[in-house]
């Protein structure tokens, strides 16, 4: 395992201590228990925080500041954080208008927030981010996961949090952004978690996983590698199945890489994922590519596809000012 | 059952997790996202720690820090379950100050219904429940009808191994294997087979002519 | 090799197809020949202009917007463009002020910019940037490569241009930043070039490239892997050995990924590197940690130090607005 | 000479670079960047697409407009240096309607002049000049000597052979590999390869008899 690392252990300690040295007006760190927090609280505003597992940066720490999250719990990587980090952080950042936690949907999250909710004294509520559809649905089963549509979620509700909205309306804003969001992915590598020190899956060359999570979990199934445009249709067939949208309907198209492609060849996909949404008689009339929601440096990417009208478009093109998204 | 057992089971549990480490590990990479061994090895390590601090305490409060202490150090989807167990166990051994073994076999199983209830989930699922629950069900009965040690012993030990291979058959339906539809067959769950090293090395140390 | 591709021979035109319908409101793209520019030019200023082969981005057209480039001339992947790309960029950004070629020193962008510059009827300048101090400088030699530090001339030098100052004054402060301007790389693993198909070159899986420069070519010297705090050595060692920063000095650190290393890893580096700058009682007071000089996929980063005075400080801090950099 | 004879050259060379493929393709990964022959086949590529257009022009004009082509097509280090030999050729050929060997020496010796200014290299430094400045020579003096053609081309392919393979020993102090410095020893210059296979597949075309 090739990694910047000088102890497996310390790792995560010391890419805070560096995420946080270069944003040092605009973030502050904790440990035991761990959190990121903005280096300016105070507004009179309901508190948004998030938190997962790390080695997806730079969700969520990232995406901590104005206009977005106060706080991001950063659990060891691919692990849930623990309720003492949500815990800690609320009583940081709650100004006595409530907290909302923004959990992607996964059972340790899930579990771990809900306990921190449970105890926090506060008003609070929660919304969960389930966007995958490569995942199938189901109230009998853990349902799908929260992915690269996370980032929409925490950006819109980041934007109506900051404008003075209740709680209510933040959790309902969440939940409804939630509902009009929906992505796929596709891996060409594994990831290595560094505790583990060895590739989570095995891949032959020509081989691509299709419907991967962000933790270097295989997907749903394996195929034959296939042209860009391909894997564009795969990925938007399953979403816009999942989605519905009207023709003419406005959208907002995410492509996310998921650290180990080159930002070339997701402008590629942005360019096929556009054809194909507007051949569909589709108005992507809102884009973000880039590297967001990663898992290591695995090889791959998601598309992501946010249902837009009024409100969500002027929430998205309100300013945020994080580390790592800035308008 | 004094504290002191327990002391003796959190170091049997860890020597048998790092005796087990590529196998569990190995698991969490083929159906789920690699992080379970060293969420386990982390949760041994802070009680190894804890042992200074347990020793003094009646067993139910013992339990109820291991717990709490869990709570804030596995993460995952492992670490709320596994503290939830503790903190029931501990609540349900309240007050009493050497529990027999029927009240240990009720506190387990208090534990185990609280993993549940926090989980969500019930047997054949693809998870640890499905080997909590019947060694939870087999303790009981057994702790019931006075089984001898060493017997009760062997008999969980070996219910907890059968139950762990059963998950193999499986398709998930709750937890990361979940996502992998039919693909999560042929392979065993990293929870329940972190289960049944554990139960197997507690059983050993109580095997034991003590 | 697993790319998202179509054919390998329009890739670079899909993905800068992709890059523009991403950010319709600040670029604009032209094929044949092929430049990228601000979408909103007019402003009475130099035209400051760059390129370079791609497969380095965001660098160069990332870089387009106001407080940075006017334009940028994106060759195929690893090979500069070529001069009529220079001509007709200038011609759409000229806006009488003059044009700065901000160009990394290298045979073939060099030469392919002198002869654009040759070529070109209105009066124009050329910094070369040359900041890697993994390669001895000589002028017998084509001398030192122009690595991420690119970047750093571009912001500063654009924030100049903006201010309204002369090509003159563009030039010296271009050629002012490069000289106060160092970096090192070190790679974990080769990139793949997109028409060559496999690896530039073959590593071990214990092994690093020491000295590595941005297009997959081997490094100055191959080494077995090592803690993040001795690579961080290593890099600054030479840096700063080349720089030769008073104590005290202000400094700009950048720590900038190849592609392929995951962003937790880069503020790890970002913290390593600043603790030892600080520990020889320098002070980093600016940071920017990301993949903004890449090298396709390949894993690895790059440190780079610029000494800062208030000028060069503020021209740093000034407002930007690419898509890539934006402040 | 005729522009005809540019025609044959330039179709010989196409077909000979693509035959050379995995070499040059690997000599530019090994102390390059790795494109060396892409540039070259696409410079290829579109020489083949101009023949129409050149076809008609004396031989100093089909010069120039295949430099000017691959002026804008090449790129990278070769793409200058290769279209400034055609430039520099053209108009050393200027008003020239059938040029005779003496007269094309001169022009290819023009032609690697331009390349020495533009690229400032000389002999020795591992770049094409290596391969190109001891052909010229040799070309100007058998052509001075009115060598017979199949003498003069088997010479000169041999000479750019050797030259060729005498960059394996050199560092180099021009182009990407001088940043590799000592490591560069022991690889061929992708560049020197390059017009060693265009100049031997000319070579081929023109001791055929005509
Ligand atoms: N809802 C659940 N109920 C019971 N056990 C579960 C549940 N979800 C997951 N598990 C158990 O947790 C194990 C995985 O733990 P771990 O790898 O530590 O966490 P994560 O899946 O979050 O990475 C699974 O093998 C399974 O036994
Ligand atoms: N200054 C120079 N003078 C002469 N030839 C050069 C010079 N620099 C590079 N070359 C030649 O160019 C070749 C590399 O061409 P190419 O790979 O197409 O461009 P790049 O090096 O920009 O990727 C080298 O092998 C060498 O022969
Ligand atoms: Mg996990
Ligand atoms: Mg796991
Ligand atoms: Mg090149
Ligand atoms: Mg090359």
């Amino acid at each position: 395992m090739k990694k910047f690392v000088n102890e497996v252990d310390s790792m995560l300690r010391e890419a805070l201590s560096g995420l946080i040295e270069a944003h040092p007006q605009l973030l502050r760190v904790e440990f035991e228990p761990t959190f990121v927090a903005r280096r300016e609280g105070g507004a009179n505003k309901v508190a948004l925080i998030s938190g997962g597992g790390s080695g997806h940066e730079p969700l969520h720490a990232g995406f901590v500041g104005r206009g977005m999250l106060d706080a991001a719990c950063p659990g060891q990587v691919f692990t849930s954080p623990t309720p003492d980090q949500m815990l800690a952080a609320a009583a940081a950042v709650d100004t006595g208008r409530g907290v909302l936690f923004i959990v992607k949907n996964y059972a340790g999250d899930g579990m771990n927030f809900q306990m921190a909710a449970e105890m926090l004294e506060t008003g609070n509520a929660t919304v969960l981010v389930n966007d995958d559809v490569a995942v199938e649905n189901s109230t009998h089963t853990t349902g799908r996961r929260g992915v690269a549509g996370t980032l929409v979620v925490e950006k819109m509700v980041g934007a109506l949090a900051e404008q003075g909205a209740t709680l209510a309306e933040c959790k309902a804003l969440g939940d409804r952004v939630n509902a009009a969001t929906a992505s796929m992915g596709v891996a060409f590598t594994s990831c290595t978690v560094p505790a583990a020190g060895r590739p989570t899956f095995d891949i032959g060359p020509d081989e691509i996983e299709i419907g991967v999570g962000i933790h270097g979990e295989p997907g749903r199934r394996r195929a034959a590698h296939m042209p860009a445009d391909e894997i564009v249709r795969t990925l938007l067939d399953a979403i816009l199945g999942d989605l519905k949208p009207q023709a003419g309907r406005q959208l907002l198209l995410h492509v996310n890489g998921f650290g180990g492609t080159p930002l070339m060849e997701l402008y590629l996909l942005h360019h096929a994922a556009g054809r194909r949404l507007k051949a569909e008689g589709l108005a992507p009339v809102r884009s973000l590519v880039g590297n967001y929601t990663t898992s290591l440096e695995m090889a791959g990417a998601s598309l992501t596809v946010t249902l837009l009208d009024d409100e969500l478009l002027a929430l998205w093109d309100a300013p945020v000012h994080t580390a790592a998204l800035r308008w | 059952m004094k504290t002191q057992h327990i002391i003796e089971a959190v170091e049997a549990v860890q020597a048998a997790i790092l005796a087990n480490e590529s196998q569990i590990e190995s698991l969490d990479r083929a159906i789920g996202d690699g992080d379970h061994f060293i969420n386990v090895r982390r949760g041994c390590e802070v009680l190894m720690g804890l042992r200074g601090e347990i020793a003094p305490l009646p067993p139910g409060e013992a339990f109820g820090k291991i717990g709490m202490k869990l709570l804030s150090t596995i993460g995952g989807a492992s670490g709320p379950l596994i503290s939830s167990f503790f903190i029931a166990m501990g609540k349900s051994l309240a007050g009493i100050a050497e529990p027999d073994r029927v009240q240990f076999a009720a506190a387990f199983a208090a534990g185990v219904e609280a993993i549940k209830s926090r989980g969500k989930a019930d047997l054949g699922e693809k998870t640890m429940l499905d080997v909590l629950i019947p060694v939870s069900r087999l303790l009981q009965r057994l702790a019931e009808q006075g089984a001898p040690l060493p017997a009760l012993c062997g008999q969980l030990a070996a219910e907890a191994h059968r139950n762990m291979l059963a998950t193999r058959d499986m398709t998930a339906t709750k937890g990361r294997a979940s996502f992998l539809g039919e693909r999560a067959i042929g392979h065993i769950d990293p929870g329940s087979k972190t289960c049944e090293v554990a139960i197997a090395a507690v059983c050993d140390t109580l095997k034991e002519p003590a």
